[in-house]
């Protein structure tokens, strides 16, 4: 095995790890620093798969979006004043569910014989992937961002509603 | 319809170990998120029973225990305190002692404001730099109080009726060479904060006081003062000889930090000029003691309140004699005191950062406050 | 840092591991004598000698410090979250740690030259906010509490300003490889078309270091140092390493991105030496700027350093870089990259000078606005 | 070099964790938490197809930007629904708002 393999594995088993913690702890604010466990891997998964661009992008965003998830939790939950319970009783099941989903998933892609030689990775160049973002799909790329003002926009008006009344 | 946004206020517990209470002072703060809700101060850590220590004193020993009281303006301290004792017994001060007694307690008010001035500078955020120039020219001061006194901070120089011994040889060159490094030091200052625009962020409209309100608490000195309201003891009950001198009381027109800031850094050039024209008025030579001082001091019965103005305001002993030589009751009114009351309806409302520079802009001494 | 020959040894992961303990002992000394440094230079603005014993002029005083730190008790308060509060200092310092590794400091010196490097430093110097919310949250105090809060609103806002500066300039130089930026100085530096992204650079980095004027997550006379308040020895000094190697790291990206980093003024190619002893020369010239004004100003407030990056820093920024767009879009001359940079860079400064001034001046009911204040905070 | 199928194995138990979450939790900000994770292990898959692909498509790269940005949007806007929500009930449990109108 190559050493990318070895390092994949290692991040692949942190990053399940870190979503297994955000899922399974009782305390919301380790749930979230197990996310972002999660996501770091998770980036370092992307850059081993050669799309350093995303796997930054992700650090990026995530770095400080969850952050800010912490300390809504920190805020709403109070979550050393109060034993608040995170989980519904329907555990049994969605662990079932979970569990099937896994499962299902697994055996699609072991099952899967894909179209194209799938052991080595094409990387895709900065400027193919740019131009690919700025002029091919342009459009879409200015809808994202029309979104993301609307969306910001949105959760200003509706956080601060109290104001006007 | 909308219920109350249901957080839970944190209660913050600043001091009596926080390094910006100036002493052993606690304030608890209830806040909600980074707005004060609520001010508990708490006071007496450092209570010695310095006025009940006074009774058990001679008129002379008490003078000591003043020091000790306000311990960053030890001179007005001494000076309320002998003057209660002269005014009882009637004695009159020698001229040449009484304008020694003024350049000392204005050098002890630029002194202490230098103290401030540092302090306050820390409060606000500045790395230790204001903090070591309102030493570096406190330093100075204190060099010279060494050299008149023989002591650093506790002097015991005033006695009733006069002072305990004559000023140093060359006192009134070293008296003016002092003063022209103060005023260096009021401009290093002065270049540091007055102007920069953080601070002016910092301080201005922050910890706003009325003047109806600032009468109502019995505020004094610079608190008052910043408010607007133009008084002054040296200038409105004159004592001593401050009647002779040509000086301004400045005021300030909001109230606020920044104000109270403003109105110290004026009175400093304003002792400046008291303790010039003290010089070019001074005696050269004189008795610094009534002729007839019995040695064993009994002042007659009868109760007596002075008020001085000191470097934080209105500093007051209040005397009762029975006869004998100590006196029966001792008050002080310390000005800290009455101003810390001010200090939750300066506080609450504003941000968690701005407690710390209301608290430090009333220039709390703690020792002066607990007695 | 040391010259890129490929891989030693030929085996990568041996490699790896040799770059990264070369940088980790290299960030230790930089850290150890900056510590001294800016004591010393504090010391000179306040008209003091700062250290002097230990050592000749107290050059070893830093060591000194170090080893103290190394020696003191590693203490836990007992409520603490346990692990929460024992990995946050590595997640403050590992981010810093990372960044140090795209820095190039001459042509050939630097741990790895990346074709993204610019975006990778600013990606991966957003993630100790984390460590700095988990010190605040696992310590269980309120101070440590109120000082994470105030790190993470902080460090999230400038975080902004800070891009879309390093954004102006990768745009001018149409790069993202730090080395390809600088070696496109070898005329001008750009701190001459992009006078406004030198400025808020710095600005916003002060912010993303809590260094004065923006120390408020760790104000000393406030929250008593913030969320390191509970710690102690060697966790203590990593968020030290880690503020004071951000330090450095910063000052040589700006070295580099701004002035022409190791090769401005002396043409494209200068010599090895002299390519060392330019960009320190420059990243000191940054790092003495970040202390004397340590030295000198005073801590803003929270909801003014909010409103100052939203008000004004952002909007001046997006505008340097709309109007960068027009310039390089339509081939105008470069000398109006200056002239929209530096005219900007003048209005916000003089507009944001008179309106402090002009607030200070106007009078306003101090109650009714705390008042206010209270209520918008009942949210009612 | 990593196989096409571990990576997608990966992304598939990351994305069974989210459902996982997403049906297990009852506060709203846990479920949030999920859903990230779900966006991020599809995000994986869209990656993992678009290098693996024989000539190399860029569409997946530019569809996880689009993922990216579009979870960014949502963490905004549910963060501030939540917290409105939290004004008004006092509870981030999404199981005690179920009240569509009142």
């Amino acid at each position: 095995m190559s050493v990318e393999q070895w390092v994949f594995y290692v991040l692949a088993a942190i990053a399940v790890g870190g979503a297994a913690v955000t899922v399974f702890a009782r305390d919301i604010v380790r749930a979230a620093l197990g996310l972002i466990v999660a996501l770091l891997m998770t980036a370092g998964v992307f850059v081993l798969l050669s799309a350093e661009v995303i796997g930054l992008v992700q650090l990026l965003v995530y770095g400080g979006a969850v952050a800010i998830l912490i300390l809504f939790a920190l805020m709403i939950t109070r979550a050393r004043e109060v034993t608040y319970r995170l989980d519904g009783p329907q555990k049994p099941l969605a662990l079932l569910a979970g569990a099937t989903l896994a499962a299902a998933i697994g055996v699609a892609v072991v099952g899967t014989v894909f179209p194209t030689n799938t052991d080595h990775i094409n990387p895709v160049g900065f400027v193919e992937m740019s131009t690919a973002l700025f002029q091919t799909y342009a459009v879409p790329f200015e809808v994202a961002s029309l979104v993301l003002l609307v969306a910001l926009v949105g959760a200003i008006i509706i956080a601060r509603q109290e104001e006007r009344q | 319809m909308v219920a109350d946004f249901d957080t839970i206020d944190i209660n913050i517990n600043v001091g009596p170990q926080h390094p910006s209470t100036h002493g052993v002072f606690r304030m608890v703060l209830t806040v909600d998120g980074e707005l004060v809700r609520d001010l508990d101060a708490v006071v007496g850590y450092l209570h010695r029973g310095a006025e009940k220590l006074l009774e058990n004193q001679d008129y002379r020993q008490g003078i000591g225990i003043q020091d000790r009281t306000e311990y960053l303006a030890q001179f007005p301290a001494e000076q309320s305190y002998v003057m209660a004792a002269e005014k009882l017994g009637g004695f009159v001060v020698p001229e040449r002692a009484e304008y020694v007694r003024v350049i000392c307690v204005e050098l002890n008010r630029i002194a202490s404001h230098f103290m401030f001035m540092g302090a306050y500078g820390t409060d606000v955020g500045v790395f230790g730099t204001s903090f070591i120039y309102g030493f570096r020219e406190r330093e100075r001061v204190y060099r010279f109080f060494e050299e008149l006194t023989g002591e650093r901070m506790m002097y015991s120089y005033f006695r009733v009726g006069g002072l305990a011994w004559e000023v140093m040889d060359g006192f009134e060159e070293k008296a003016r060479a002092l003063l022209q490094e103060l005023k260096r030091g009021i401009n290093d200052i002065n270049g540091l904060l007055t102007r920069n625009e953080i601070f002016i962020a910092r301080t201005r409209h922050v910890g706003e006081i009325s003047a109806e309100r600032a009468i109502e608490y019995g505020l004094s000195g610079p608190v008052l003062r910043s408010t607007g309201v133009r008084w002054d003891v040296r200038k409105d009950e004159p004592y001593s000889v401050y009647d002779r001198f040509d000086f301004d009381v400045p005021v300030g027109e909001f109230g606020d930090c920044y104000d109270r800031y403003m109105v110290r850094l004026e009175e400093m050039r304003q002792a400046v000029r008291i303790v010039e024209q003290a010089l070019d008025q001074m005696p050269k030579s004189g008795p610094i003691m009534p002729e007839k001082m019995p040695r064993m001091l009994r002042l007659p019965a009868g109760e007596v309140y002075v008020p001085v103005e000191s470097a934080r305001g209105e500093y007051g002993v209040y005397l009762v004699s029975r006869g004998g030589n100590h006196p029966w009751r001792c008050r002080v009114k310390s000005p800290c005191f009455t101003n810390l009351q001010a200090l939750r309806e300066m506080t609450v409302g504003e941000y968690v950062a701005d407690s710390v520079v209301i608290l430090g802009s009333i220039d709390l001494v703690l020792s002066e406050v607990d007695r | 840092m040391m010259p890129v020959l490929g891989y030693w040894f030929g085996i990568a992961w041996l490699d790896a591991i040799l770059r990264l303990a070369v940088i980790a002992g290299v960030m230790t000394v930089v850290v150890i004598f900056l510590t001294y440094a800016e004591r010393k230079v504090i010391a000179r603005v306040q008209q003091r000698l700062g250290p002097t014993r230990t050592g000749p002029a107290g050059l070893l005083q830093g060591v000194a410090d170090a080893l103290k730190l190394v020696l003191k008790e590693d203490l836990r308060p007992t409520t603490a979250d346990r692990w929460v509060f024992e990995l946050a200092p590595f997640m403050v310092f590992v981010p810093v740690f990372l960044t140090f590794v795209a820095v190039p400091f001459t042509r050939d010196l630097g741990v790895r030259f990346l074709s993204l490097g610019l975006f990778y430093i600013v990606a991966v110097s957003s993630l100790n906010i984390v460590g700095f919310i988990m010190a605040g949250w696992g310590s269980d105090n309120k101070y440590a509490l109120l000082g994470g809060v105030r790190a993470a609103a902080q460090m999230i806002s400038y975080e902004v300003p800070l891009v879309l500066t390093v954004l102006g300039v990768a745009m001018v130089a149409s790069s993202l490889d730090i080395r390809v930026i600088t070696e496109r100085q070898d005329v001008v530096p750009y701190i001459v078309w992009q006078p406004l992204a030198f400025v808020v650079f710095i600005i916003a980095g002060l912010a993303e270091m809590n260094r004065t004027p923006f120390d408020i997550p760790v104000a000393e006379s406030e929250v008593v140092g913030g969320p390191t308040v509970e710690y102690s020895g060697i966790r203590w000094s990593f968020f030290q390493l880690a503020e004071y190697s951000s330090l450095f790291v910063l000052s040589a990206l700006g070295a580099d991105l701004f002035l022409g980093g190791y090769i401005w003024p002396f043409g494209s190619n200068p010599p090895g030496w002299l390519q060392l002893i330019l960009i320190l020369v420059k990243t000191s010239f940054m790092i003495l700027m970040i202390f004397w004004v340590r030295a000198t100003f005073p801590r803003l407030r929270i909801d003014q350093l909010m409103s100052y990056c939203w008000k004004v820093l952002i909007p001046v920024t997006v505008a340097q870089l709309f109007f960068n767009g027009l310039v390089l879009v339509y081939r105008w001359p470069d000398i109006l990259l200056l002239v929209f940079s530096g005219a900007l860079l003048v209005g916000a400064t003089a507009a944001t000078a008179v309106a402090v001034r002009r607030a200070a001046r106007r009078p306003r009911d101090a109650q009714a606005v705390r008042d206010r204040r209270l209520q918008y905070a009942r949210g009612a | 070099m990593i196989p096409l199928d571990q990576v997608l194995v990966f992304s598939g138990i990351l994305f069974a964790l989210g459902v996982y979450g997403v049906l297990t939790r009852r506060n709203a900000i846990a479920i949030l938490m999920s859903v990230e994770l779900m966006l991020t292990a599809v995000n994986t898959n869209f990656i993992a197809f678009g290098v693996f692909h024989r000539p190399s498509l860029a569409v997946g790269l530019v569809f996880a930007v689009f993922v990216i940005t579009v979870a960014a949007a949502e963490v905004g806007l549910a963060l501030a629904i939540i917290l409105r929500i939290y004004r008004q009930r006092t509870t981030a449990n999404v199981d005690e708002v179920d009240i569509l109108k009142w």
